[in-house]
């Protein structure tokens, strides 16, 4: 299936880029990202992270489907 | 409405929306930029937002407290961007009755916000270099 | 210091005072005239003040304040004369590096001078009559 | 001795005047505005008051001097 990732802050900075689309098989964000972190060497850990699909939050290890927009969420900062 | 944007946040204009003639009291609280965190100088900061995601989880926050509260208005701004010491960051505002609701309601939003809302913050020191806030890498595999 | 003055606060000079480069957080409270109090339509308001009395109770609640949290400036008026609806009657602003603290002696701040310092509000209700707010006659005999 | 008496709010108004200078032998704040409530009909009673002398709060059985400033302080309403 096709996911649209999107990267922000220390993740954007370490992947290099804001959006890409990959092709995957994997069926959860938690799996993804395990697989990104290897690839990219991101250096915060999954237990870190939050996970939105589609601009909702959900939990890591809910099912994706084709044409899902995933963003792996950093520690929040705001304020 | 909680909004995002890269402009200086317009503090007179948040204020009047909360005017009401029944209204008593009003809370608000301001972020500013400060020259020092954990003992490091800093020159700068960067703010950056996953705006769709965070209007929409800083709109319900301000809708949670006008039901666990009894306020009459409640706003919210948060800027983005690069931002100079002493900048607002970001801007929360609560009108009520009595003014025990508009403190702890404002107290509330910006406890929330801060928590919860996917905004991050990237400091610049003086030394040259810089960190996302929170970001700290952790010993325990993930 | 705090103020007792019969012109509008100027809320954005009394916030000016409590910038520093060291503020990462400022917490405000505005007492605006309401028009209604406990189910009588109020038309406006006057606020006397014992004004001696009142400014050195009310720096000393500013001090108590500043000895209590860790702040780095604080700031109340409190306005006197005839005010209508929606004026604003009582600033207090605080600044902190940290928010906690701006919000408790805010609260603080607000609380004690609402408690201790001798002002007092004369209501002018929209059915003619007027009331010292808190003066009501009690039955015990003195 | 002599004793100014100064009036605010309820008190001002029930009284009629904001200050006044008066001839006592009482000796106490509280002996003073039992023989005042009496003669003027003040509405509010002893013990919902503060008592100021010379513009510093005190104890309503401070034995007053002359030439002293006495404020009998209704209950306050600022904010």
């Amino acid at each position: 299936m096709q996911l649209t990732l999107k990267y922000f802050a220390i993740l954007r900075e370490q992947r290099g880029l804001s959006e890409e689309v990959i092709e995957t098989e994997l069926a959860t964000a938690a799996e993804v990202y395990r697989e990104l972190k290897d690839t990219h060497g991101f250096s915060l850990n999954s237990n870190q992270l939050r996970i939105a699909v589609n601009d909702q939050f959900v939990a890591s290890d809910t099912i994706l489907k084709s044409g899902d927009t995933l963003v792996f969420i950093p520690p929040v900062a705001g304020g | 409405m909680f909004c995002i944007q890269p402009s200086p946040i317009q503090i007179e204009k948040l204020r009047a929306q909360c005017l009401a003639d029944r209204a008593g009291a009003y809370t608000s609280f301001e972020g500013w930029v400060r020259d020092l965190n954990e003992g490091q100088k800093v020159n700068s900061l960067e703010y950056e937002a996953y705006q769709v995601l965070a209007e929409k989880e800083g709109t319900s926050i301000l809708a949670e407290a006008r039901e666990r509260w009894d306020i009459l208005s409640a706003v919210a701004e948060h800027r983005v961007g690069h931002l100079a010491i002493g900048d607002c960051a970001i801007y929360v505002g609560v009108s009520s009755q009595h003014r025990a609701a508009a403190f702890e309601a404002c107290r509330y939003i910006v406890d929330s916000v801060k928590d919860r809302v996917p905004i991050w913050k990237k400091e610049h020191y003086t030394s040259g270099s810089t960190e996302w806030i929170n970001c700290h890498k952790t010993i325990e595999s993930g």
